[in-house]
């Protein structure tokens, strides 16, 4: 059932996120930025990311993408002549696409066996997901009831310092954005 | 265990996003598909949360506020070059000539 | 060699410090106060005076002493590097005895005569300060009991001649001639140099004596290593004593004041060659092939200066071949193994080819001062202005008559016996080698030229009428005395040079011989030569006379018949006659073959070629500019277009994945 | 004389003494006024000269080691120690500097207006990198005082020199200094290899030199590093470029210090460090084939091409070439005649280029102009500079009876049993010598005096006298008494023979070497 539901999103993903791209006009892209977004929102939620996902929504699809809109209206850039590159782009594209689906394709085999076997030298693991060690905290993690204890827990505790510098970097950033979009200061 | 499809849709989310910055001319777009492609990587992240433990969510949060900066200073600068050259078009913008 | 308290002997480091004092004073005097004549010259012929006694005073003390090997004087260690050991130390034999006679002798009368040649000349003490320090380094060369030690001499005498030749220096032609001289001297040296090293490497020793010892029975005769020894030394002789092909130095050398050309360039320096190949006699003596080629060489060096004298019209020019020629008839000697006879030659040519420049120098400094007089601007070098002069010169008429006669080889005088003794050893030596038959030919018939060209030289200078000029006739008159008198002395030596060596049909005892016995005694035993006696010696000297004197007769009418007309309208020579008189053009032939490639050679291709362009353009700039363009190549890469940046984002995304998964 | 030198203790302070006295000088010449800076330099230069005699009787050379040996700790942790010592070979070249460095200061009195202060100081700088390289018996001391040299001559060619310095000075910089890098490479490596055979991390040369054997994988890369720095300061053919550029440009006492001192450290260094550490390469049948060929092309080369050039510093610095390409001859011919030849060359050309270079610079200083062309026939204006220059020459080009035959008879003498046809093209150098070096002082001071500018030449002044005096003395002496000389440095060589043996089985780089030989 979850699989059917995550094939579902997934395809709605893709498929704005390629809308996303060739829309002629900023605004009609935006938007369907924030559908692929969405459509991600699902999916972490099936990836027991219940959090990731709310976190998701709030912050990426609601401010950044509104951000984007507001910057765009304030240009009023409308529709433009198609300001997509000429013939030696696309070929480019395609060739680059070509090159990193099929490096990605060889990336999908590691599978977590493969990647254990590996680090055994060869020998099959029996349980491959015993083999990383803090595995149990993912088993736990996966207990419906406190999904936030655990994420805030160690993000608190283990990861506190990076959080306090996203926060320092957020202001910088605020500050820059001041200064650099200000006419006068 | 969703593991192997999700990798493989982050993958994909990926190469658009790629591809969308190799074509658009348009900053502002270019900016999105930049986005498009920190969202794919998240996935990853999350998808492998599963199997390494919560370090990756938590990585995603870190990905989540670097992006939300990057797009705002990267805006902003958008913002004052589109003031100085009304244009919003990377093609002029190449005044960092060699 | 035990050293026992000799009398005189010890005194013979005298003979070489007293000129050596000479030359400094004088030097000191050249730079500090040049005009003080009186004791420049008072210096200059008083040391070379007491030189001169001292030196008798040691032959004398020689005469008495029975000695088996020279007797060696040691001053210092010079050069002490492990095995090798040579000491500045003097060997004094009777080979080098005669020598030092010869060179203080002829030496002192020559500086008398330049007191008064070169009176008026400001160079005055410079002249007399190069003349002592050749004087010097000539007794170097003829009593250094090493090879290295006469090295200094030979080159040392090469540097005087380099200094008195360019002595006029404000003339490019001087200055010029002497390079050119102390060049070819060197291509020669370049020659002993590596005879040094043969010799130091097969039997090292550098010591003439330890040499003759060790040379018999260490080196294989007639073997590769003596006859390169011997081959290299003689490319050493025929440098200095400008033989065949090395001669052309001689003939500019020229350009040096007359009695530079006398004492340096006929009786004393020409000879080293001579004096080398008699003192390393043994060596030769071992190796046939080399003796064989010596004799050649001088056999053609005869006939063929010979030739080219016969043409020239200025005085020394004439001397100057007929040295190069005489020198020939020397080599002939000594490379047929008469090394006595080619000594002997030595010591007679040394007396008359001395007095012939200095007459010759009288000459040219009376015509000089003739034209001085009257303000006229013509060569006083050059026969055809001349003519007539006995009437003015008679003194030296007579001298140059008699020098003349001694050239020739006419009887009495010393030229006859020493040129006849060389011819008769060629003759004897042609039992063994046929070849040496062709050499005395060749010896025949220079002897002929040669008495054809000197006679010519007498008649154009003394005999017929008078080409000067009216004007400057009167001021035409003998020079004086202190001019005249060492002419006189030289005139008697070259009179009764001949009793140094009667021969024995004439009563005499071989005298110089038996002097000099000890001295050829080891070469006896690889090259025996008996010398023609009884008919065939009568048959020869006759022919020989016989020889001079048409020689003489013909030169003479040959220049009487037609007028000779004075030097600046004469017409220009023809045909074979302009080849003799350009020296069948061998000096542009040297020019066009050997020093014009260098010089090209060396500024286009090696300078501006090799050097500016490939090592200094190619590597060094040329790394620079490799350093530029890729700086600018990088630069070009940031051309500001952000699409550019990402795809080259890209492609390292790319790369490093692909080098990941490999 | 000796026991006066051991009462006063000689022996230990004298080689510190040597080093420290130039920088005190230096900085007192730098802190007093630019107009006595001259006579402060020339007083520590002389007082240097007068310390420095000494060192004649104090070193007992007999037993050919190393003497007068000190060394105080520097930076244990590495095995580095400021450890110092002088032998038969290093002595001269020590007595050679502290001879020059007085004349150079005399003989700059004139010569440089602009910033005096700062010259003087680097002169002595100069002596003191460069009696450094001389004395040192530690690899990394050796390098400090290798690169410490490099800087002054610069700024030296750099500042006071004449139009295109800059070219000239940052070539002769970049020249020698990517040489020593690959020699810093050389040593390092060497170091760090010999501390992994034996365990024992140090620079000291005795250390190296014991266990160089144990290195031979590592040798040829090694000796190739030394070889190149040193092969650029000798310099030999393909490397050669800098120095006329160099010399060109030079201010007089900074060209007399750099032909007769700084050129000789190429040399010293091979006989100290290139060869006795790894011999079994460096005599082994190629890179002797090479050496001996490059030497050879360097004296014909250097002699032809200085026959043609216009310029009369650049004439000189070719002839210096074709000199040095003798002296190397004779480093690698092995013999101890040829080896102590070259230690003659080395000693001699000081003399005589030296004295060459002096007489240009005050030819310079005159008419400012080193074109041969825009002289003739001041031979009649200035006799003295002439009779010098005269005897200059003459030694130059190795006329008997003066020092520069001595060196080169030794070493075509010693040369000859195993290089036959080598000596023999390297005694045609001789007669070129002779060529280009008569044609220019013809050129110069014979020939016709049609410029006016000449005429008005006047002779040398006094000081210009006392500069000459000793090289003059000097060439004539070791002309005629070498004998002290080579019985004081013939111990020295000996040992350096001994050391400098190619083994039984020669490592050999290229294969073509075995047909060849």
């Amino acid at each position: 059932m979850t699989a059917a539901v995550f094939y579902l999103l997934g395809a709605s993903a893709i498929a704005s996120a390629l809308l996303c791209i060739t829309r002629k006009n900023p605004v009609s892209s935006a938007l369907w930025l924030v559908s692929t977004m969405f459509a991600l929102a699902g999916i972490y939620v099936l990836l027991h990311a219940q959090f990731i996902a709310v976190f998701q929504v709030l912050v990426y699809a609601g401010a950044v993408m509104v951000l984007f809109l507001f910057v765009i209206m304030l240009l009023n850039l409308g529709r433009e002549a198609s300001d997509v590159r000429g013939k030696p782009a696309w070929a480019l594209a395609a060739a680059v696409m070509v090159i990193l689906g099929a490096q990605f394709f060889a990336v999908w085999h590691y599978t977590p066996a493969q990647m254990a076997s590996e680090q055994h030298s060869g020998a099959a693991v029996a349980d491959p997901l015993a083999f990383f060690p803090n595995n149990a905290l993912a088993a736990e993690a996966a207990r419906p009831d406190d999904a936030f204890g655990a994420l805030s827990a160690s993000l608190f505790q283990n990861y506190l310092v990076p959080f306090e510098i996203t926060s320092v970097l957020l202001l910088v950033a605020a500050i820059g954005a001041v200064v650099l979009a200000k006419r006068r200061i | 265990m969703l593991l192997g499809p999700a990798l493989a849709l982050s993958a994909i989310l990926f190469s658009i996003g790629v591809a969308g910055v190799l074509l658009r001319r348009n900053a502002i777009v270019l900016f999105m598909c930049i986005e498009l492609m920190l969202n794919a990587v998240n996935l990853s992240f999350v998808a492998l949360a599963q199997v390494h433990g919560l370090g990756g969510q938590i990585m995603v949060f870190f990905v989540m506020t670097v992006a939300a900066a990057e797009a705002a200073v990267g805006l902003a600068i958008i913002l004052a070059i589109f003031r100085h050259t009304q244009s919003v078009d990377l093609q002029n913008i190449n005044v960092l000539q060699g | 060699m035990p050293q026992h308290s000799y009398g005189a002997i010890p005194w013979i480091g005298l003979t070489v410090l007293l000129p050596l004092l000479g030359f400094l004073v004088n030097g000191t005097l050249a730079l500090v106060r040049p005009q003080a004549k009186r004791v420049v010259s008072l210096v200059g012929t008083g040391v070379l005076l007491a030189s001169f006694i001292v030196a008798v005073l040691v032959v004398l003390q020689l005469r008495q002493e029975t000695l088996i090997g020279p007797y060696t004087v040691t001053f210092w260690h010079w050069i002490v590097v492990d095995t090798l050991q040579i000491d500045f130390a003097f060997a004094l034999d009777h080979l080098s005895a005669v020598m030092l006679l010869v060179v203080t002798g002829v030496g002192f009368l020559i500086h008398v005569f330049s007191v008064g040649y070169m009176r008026e000349d400001p160079g005055y003490a410079r002249f007399f300060a190069y003349l002592n320090l050749f004087i010097v380094f000539m007794l170097l060369l003829v009593l250094g009991s090493t090879v290295p030690l006469m090295f200094v001499g030979w080159e040392g005498v090469g540097l005087c001649s380099y200094l008195l030749i360019g002595f006029w220096y404000e003339e490019k032609a001087n200055a010029d001639a002497g390079k050119k001289a102390f060049i070819v001297n060197r291509i020669g040296d370049f020659g002993v140099l590596l005879a040094m090293f043969i010799l130091w490497t097969s039997i090292h020793t550098l010591n003439f004596a330890v040499i003759a010892e060790r040379a018999p029975t260490m080196l294989e005769a007639g073997g590769p290593v003596v006859t390169m020894v011997t081959l290299f030394l003689f490319l050493g002789c025929v440098g200095k004593s400008a033989q065949i092909p090395l001669y052309v130095w001689l003939p500019d050398a020229m350009a040096g004041p007359t009695p530079v050309s006398a004492l340096i360039h006929a009786a004393t320096m020409v000879t080293a060659g001579v004096y080398l190949v008699a003192r390393t006699n043994v060596l030769f003596a071992m190796a046939p092939l080399s003796s064989t080629l010596v004799a050649g060489i001088g056999a053609l060096t005869a006939l063929f200066a010979a030739t080219i004298g016969l043409r020239q019209y200025d005085i020394k020019k004439v001397l100057a071949y007929s040295t190069v020629s005489q020198l020939g008839y020397m080599f002939i000697g000594v490379g047929t193994g008469a090394y006595v006879a080619g000594v002997f030659h030595l010591v007679t040519h040394a007396f008359f080819k001395a007095l012939l420049f200095l007459g010759s120098g009288s000459v040219i400094h009376a015509m000089h001062q003739a034209y001085h007089a009257t303000h006229a601007h013509e060569d006083a070098q050059d026969m055809r202005n001349m003519g007539g002069l006995h009437r003015y010169m008679p003194w030296t008429f007579a001298l140059m008559t008699i020098a003349t006669l001694a050239i020739a080889g006419v009887p009495p005088f010393s030229g006859f016996f020493s040129k006849d003794e060389i011819l008769a050893a060629a003759f004897a030596r042609g039992a063994e080698h046929p070849v040496f038959y062709l050499f005395w030919g060749m010896g025949l018939v220079g002897a002929l030229l040669t008495a054809y060209y000197m006679a010519r030289l007498l008649t154009m200078t003394f005999l017929g009428d008078n080409r000067t000029g009216t004007a400057e006739q009167e001021h035409l008159h003998e020079a004086p005395w202190v001019m005249t008198a060492p002419l006189v002395v030289l005139g008697a030596l070259s009179l009764a040079g001949g009793i140094l060596n009667l021969p024995a049909f004439v009563g005499g005892h071989h005298a110089l011989e038996t002097w000099l016995d000890p001295v050829f005694e080891p070469a006896k035993k690889f090259s025996q030569l008996v010398m023609p006696h009884g008919s065939t010696e009568l048959l020869l000297i006759g022919g020989a006379v016989v020889i001079a004197v048409i020689g003489l007769v013909a030169g003479i009418r040959g220049t009487l018949v037609r007028p000779i007309v004075v030097a600046k309208n004469a017409p220009a020579e023809m045909g074979f006659a302009r080849v003799l008189f350009n020296k069948y053009y061998i000096d542009e032939l040297y020019q066009f073959l050997i020093v014009s490639p260098i010089v090209g050679l060396s500024r286009l291709v090696l300078w501006k070629g090799v050097d500016q362009s490939v090592v200094d353009g190619f590597f060094v700039n040329g790394s620079a500019a490799l350093m530029r363009g890729l700086g600018w190549l990088g630069s070009r890469l940031q051309t500001g277009q952000v699409g550019v940046y990402v795809i080259l984002f890209l492609v390292g995304v790319v790369w490093i994945l692909g080098s990941v998964l490999r | 004389m000796t026991d006066f030198l051991t009462s006063v203790g000689y022996g230990q302070w004298i080689l510190h003494a040597l080093i420290a006295l130039p920088v005190l000088g230096a900085i007192v010449v730098l802190f007093g006024t630019t107009a006595n800076a001259k006579r402060i330099g020339l007083v520590v230069a002389v007082l240097e000269f007068i310390l420095s005699i000494g060192l004649w009787w104090a070193v007992d050379t007999r037993p050919g080691t190393m003497q007068l040996v000190a060394a105080i700790p520097w930076i244990p942790t590495w095995g580095i120690s400021y450890r110092v010592g002088i032998d038969g070979i290093s002595l001269f070249m020590v007595l050679l500097t502290t001879m020059l460095l007085p004349l150079c200061v005399l003989s700059s009195f004139t010569y440089i207006a602009k910033r005096e202060k700062a010259y003087y100081a680097l002169l002595l700088l100069l002596t003191t990198g460069v009696l450094g390289v001389f004395i040192s018996l530690d690899l990394f001391v050796f390098y400090v005082f290798w690169e410490l040299m490099l800087i002054p001559m610069y700024f030296l060619i750099g500042i006071w020199g004449g139009t295109n310095r800059l070219y000239a000075a940052i070539k002769f910089f970049v020249f020698t200094m990517a040489g020593s890098l690959l020699m810093l490479v050389a040593i390092l490596v060497m170091v760090y290899r010999i501390r992994v055979v034996t365990g024992v991390l140090s620079f000291s040369y005795e250390h190296l030199l014991l266990n160089a054997v144990k290195v031979r994988s590592w040798s040829p890369w090694l000796f190739g590093g030394f070889g190149l720095a040193f092969a650029i300061k000798v310099p030999i053919f393909p490397f050669h470029t800098w120095l006329p550029d160099a010399h060109v440009e030079a201010p007089t006492a900074g060209s007399v210090m750099l032909a007769s001192v700084l050129l000789k450290m190429g040399i010293y260094g091979f006989l100290r460090f290139a060869i006795p550490f790894f011999p079994s390469v460096a005599l082994g049948p190629d890179i002797t084939a090479l050496v001996i060929g490059l030497a050879l092309i360097g004296i014909i080369y250097g002699a032809l091409v200085a026959m043609v050039q216009p310029d009369i510093k650049k004439l000189v610095a070719y002839s210096s070439v074709s000199h040095l390409g003798f002296a190397m001859l004779g480093v690698w011919a092995g013999s101890v005649q040829s080896v102590q030849g070259a230690l003659m060359v080395m000693i001699g050309h000081g003399f005589s280029t030296g004295a060459l270079f002096f007489l240009i610079g005050m030819l310079y200083e005159r008419r400012h102009t080193r074109e041969i062309s825009a002289y003739g026939g001041i031979a009649r204006v200035v006799p003295l500079f002439s009779v010098i220059l005269m005897i200059a020459s003459l030694s130059s080009i190795g006329l008997p009876g003066l020092n520069g035959f001595i060196g080169e008879f030794l070493i075509l003498l010693g040369s000859f049993r195993n290089h036959p046809v080598a000596v023999g093209l390297a005694t045609t150098g001789v007669i070129f010598a002779a060529a280009y070096l008569l044609w220019a002082l013809q050129r110069l001071i014979f020939n016709r005096l049609d410029k006016p500018e000449n005429s008005s030449l006047r002779d040398l002044t006094l000081r210009e006298v006392l500069v000459m005096a000793p090289l003059v003395i000097g060439i004539v002496w070791l002309g005629l008494f070498p004998g002290p000389v080579l019985r004081k440095m013939e111990p020295a060589t000996k040992r350096y023979l001994e050391l400098a043996d190619p083994g039984i089985h020669p490592i050999k780089l290229f294969s073509f070497a075995d047909k060849s030989k």
